[in-house]
């Protein structure tokens, strides 16, 4: 049951990626979804992944906020790059620092470690379990909670309804 | 505007060449050959031969980069063994 | 296009500059691609025309347009495949040099002395 | 000594050979007669609107097939090189990162889509069977980065490459006797001009070029990487 | 339209070569690899984008929107596959740095 | 006006690769030439599509994709080798 929830997101996301490409015309629709269909059940073992996405209104309607709040996020990060990088004197005060997530699907970790790495200031090193080691050009709080509170959890609650 | 980019991109893709022939670091140097690569491509594009620029994009600065780095490994690891 | 010819022939001439004097033979074949994307660089540019754009046919070139605007293809067709060649012939000279490096334990071209006269 | 001197001699040897080149440069405002006709002809005769497809599959694809050839002895070459198994690799890899598997998870299937879709769409946008053939084989390799324990099935590489071959060939020879001569696309109807079926057999040539070029280039890479 | 297209390309194009300046400028690695990463990824989306809107007028605006997702995917990606190299083979942080938990961590668990 | 600025951004991001050459040249170790390289591909792709705009070909931004992906993968495997995992 599982794996075919996977399967058909993952061939819905290639037919899409596929239409995006090529159009719509219709010897493209045919040979599009042969090809995703192929793929997809040739992938099916690998589309676990996909399984765990909770499928609602409501993780819709968070996926679109989530998505609004990661570009303001972005925007924000770029004008503190370039208030760091152009200042003469680099006021940077950089460290690794360790932080705990609740999220145990694996898309949603992924998704967690690109945001945290395009947000202001972080980086994510290395991952261990739970923990993510993240590199912090200016580090306020050191210790592992309120880290966690500073980085993490903006996106971690859209994630946490989205991929469960 | 054309001129500009040729110009710039030629002497990087000249200094990248010489760079590759002097690094000590065999790795560097196979860094800077994908460089030479990597602007070639976009020569080949501007020669309005889009097909040679994707070739050119997907191998050499892709593909000769990586079979490159699986040689070095290799000897790395043969390396490795007689040390040890 | 004169430019791109000149860099073109600065390429060949860095690559061969190249494998003439670097002793290490990774660098040798380093010097080879660069000849390689040089020697691509020169047949492309002469097969340049004037205000020339890509010979393939789609709404912004028509059929009608295709012998006035489009560059020669057969110049493309002829590096394209050259460049998929350019990739076997590396990696077979790597597994050379890597065969070599298994035998004698050096890169250096100094050590091999068999083939010297 | 004498080798600077030789060195010497034969850069300036190089240089006045070249120098004719240079000084009477002139781009063309009128192309050579041959390319005239393909690019009058071609999309008429052929149906493909990519004409660089057309003049690789189809006008010459004798070079092609010779091309193709000269990768496949390349790779038995390598293969014959590599064929013992040396001493190495005491020490385990580390193994990749829990993103990067993820990561390499989630790209892998899109990869091979783009891979197909520029093979196929060969006569239509730029790209072909080679650009394809190398994506596929980029996919293959990420998944040799990522999992450290994963193992290339050789059987089915082999049957791979060896039955797109055999089909390129026969779609080679079925030209003959359906058309004008070896590698004409015209024994397929050719289409509407800027479909996918179009062109006649020219996608069917470019995918079977593409596997072909692609399990042959992986080939090459797992080989190396042993 | 096409004004505030160009604008947006020229906000890229300054992200981008923020980027650059990061690059040349930041005194070690990672804080590079901050510099690097972020600002060229809006850079080049915002490049691309003022592209689309001012000259292509919808004809390939679907094949820049495919072009940002897998900027988007892969340029994190990468940029942590190295972060994570460079940590592991011992690449120092800079003298100011404040702490290291991973470095901590990891020879705690080499002890055990 | 606004092909002025179209200019001008072009000619913004060249120096940028420029500046990121600088780093390729400079830098003093494996991984500082790396985080060049992959700022590199990126600056080229934005080039890229420039090149497109400039001749008014759509099927010029194929390249560019195919660019992204590839140079990609080359990144990691310099990330895997870096850290002996390939």
């Amino acid at each position: 049951m599982k794996i075919w929830k996977g399967t058909l997101i993952l061939f819905l996301l290639l037919f899409v990626l596929w239409l995006l490409l090529a159009g719509t015309d219709p010897q493209e629709l045919i040979v599009g979804g042969i090809t995703a269909l192929l793929l997809s059940l040739q992938f099916s073992s690998k589309a676990k992944i996909f399984a765990e996405v909770n499928i609602s209104f409501r993780s819709f309607y968070f996926l679109i906020l989530y998505i609004f709040i990661f570009l303001i996020a972005l925007i924000k990060s770029n004008l503190d790059v370039a208030r760091r990088v152009l200042d003469p004197k680099l006021p940077i005060n950089p460290g690794i620092v360790k932080v705990k997530t609740k999220l145990s699907s694996k898309l949603g970790r992924i998704m967690l470690a690109n945001s945290i790495t395009l947000t202001p200031g972080t980086l994510t090193v290395e991952t261990k379990d739970e923990n993510y080691y993240i590199h912090w050009i200016d580090v306020t709080s050191p210790d592992i909670n309120s880290a966690t509170e500073a980085i993490v959890r903006k996106f971690e609650k859209y994630l946490e309804v989205i991929f469960g | 505007m054309t001129i500009i980019i040729i110009l710039v991109l030629g002497i990087l893709m000249l200094s990248s060449a010489i760079l590759a022939l002097q690094l000590k670091d065999l790795v560097a140097a196979i860094i800077s050959a994908g460089v030479i690569s990597l602007l070639a491509s976009v020569l080949f594009l501007i020669l309005a031969a889009p097909d040679v620029a994707m070739t050119e994009a997907a191998i050499g600065s892709g593909l000769t980069t990586v079979v490159f780095l699986f040689t070095i490994n290799r000897i790395r690891k043969l390396k490795g063994d007689d040390d040890g | 296009m004169l430019l791109i010819t000149i860099f073109g022939f600065a390429l060949i001439f860095i690559g061969i500059w190249g494998m003439l004097t670097q002793k290490n033979i990774i660098k040798m074949i380093i010097g080879f691609s660069i000849v390689d994307t040089g020697i691509h660089l020169v047949i492309l540019s002469i097969g340049f025309r004037k205000e020339g754009t890509a010979p393939i046919i789609d709404a912004t070139l028509s059929k009608a347009e295709a012998v006035s605007r489009a560059i020669d293809p057969i110049p493309s067709a002829l590096v394209l495949t050259a460049i998929v060649i350019g990739l076997a012939v590396t990696a077979l000279m790597l597994v050379y040099a890597f065969k070599m490096y298994e035998k004698k334990g050096s890169l250096q071209i100094k050590d091999f002395k068999e083939l010297k006269w | 000594m004498v080798r600077k001197i030789f060195l010497f001699i034969i850069l300036i040897l190089f240089l006045y050979m070249i120098f004719p080149l240079i000084s009477e440069f002139k781009i063309l405002s009128q192309i050579p007669d041959l390319a005239k006709y393909y690019l009058e002809k071609g999309p008429d005769e052929l149906g493909s609107a990519n004409l660089v497809t057309s003049v690789i599959v189809s006008y010459r694809g004798l070079d092609t097939l010779g091309e193709v050839t000269v990768l496949f002895i390349a790779t038995a070459g390598i293969g014959f090189l590599l064929r013992k198994k040396s001493r190495i690799s005491l020490t385990p890899n580390r193994k990749a990162s829990e993103i990067l598997r993820t990561g390499s998870a989630f790209l892998l299937p899109i990869i091979f889509l783009y891979g197909i879709f520029i093979f196929t769409h060969g006569h239509l946008t730029p790209g072909g069977g080679f650009q394809g053939g190398v994506i596929i084989a980029s996919g293959i390799l990420l998944l040799m980065l990522a999992e450290i324990s994963w193992k290339m099935n050789y059987l089915i590489l082999h049957w791979v490459e060896s039955l797109s071959g055999f089909f390129y060939v026969i779609i080679g020879l079925l030209g003959i006797f359906l058309a004008a001569g070896f590698l004409d696309n015209r024994l397929l109807p050719l289409g509407d001009f800027g479909r996918l079926f179009s062109a006649g057999a020219i996608p069917f040539i470019y995918s079977f070029v593409g596997l072909k070029v692609g399990s042959e280039l992986v080939g090459i890479l797992t080989k190396l990487q042993r | 339209m096409e004004l505030i297209g160009s604008l947006i390309t020229l906000f890229g194009a300054i992200f981008l070569f923020l980027g650059a300046l990061g690059i040349f400028r930041m005194p070690d690695l990672y804080n590079r690899m901050q510099a690097g990463t972020k600002a060229t990824t809006l850079g080049s989306i915002l490049f691309l984008f003022g592209l689309a809107i001012g000259c292509y007028r919808g004809l390939c605006f679907w094949r820049v929107l495919i072009l940002i997702i897998f900027i988007i995917f892969t340029n994190p990606i990468s940029s942590h596959a190295l972060a994570r190299a460079a940590h592991h083979i011992g690449v120092k942080l800079t003298e100011r740095s404040v702490k290291d938990d991973l470095k901590k961590d990891s020879q705690k668990g080499d002890r055990k | 006006m606004s092909a002025i600025i179209y200019h001008i951004a072009a000619i913004v991001s060249l120096i940028a690769l420029f500046l990121t050459f600088l780093r390729l040249i400079l830098g003093p170790d494996l991984p500082n030439r790396t985080v060049a390289l992959d700022a590199m591909t990126i600056i080229t792709i934005s080039v890229i599509g420039f090149i497109g705009f400039l001749t008014k070909r759509v099927i010029y931004l194929d390249v560019a994709i195919v660019y992204g992906l590839i140079s990609f993968i080359g990144i990691v495997a310099l990330a895997r080798y870096l850290e002996r995992g390939i």
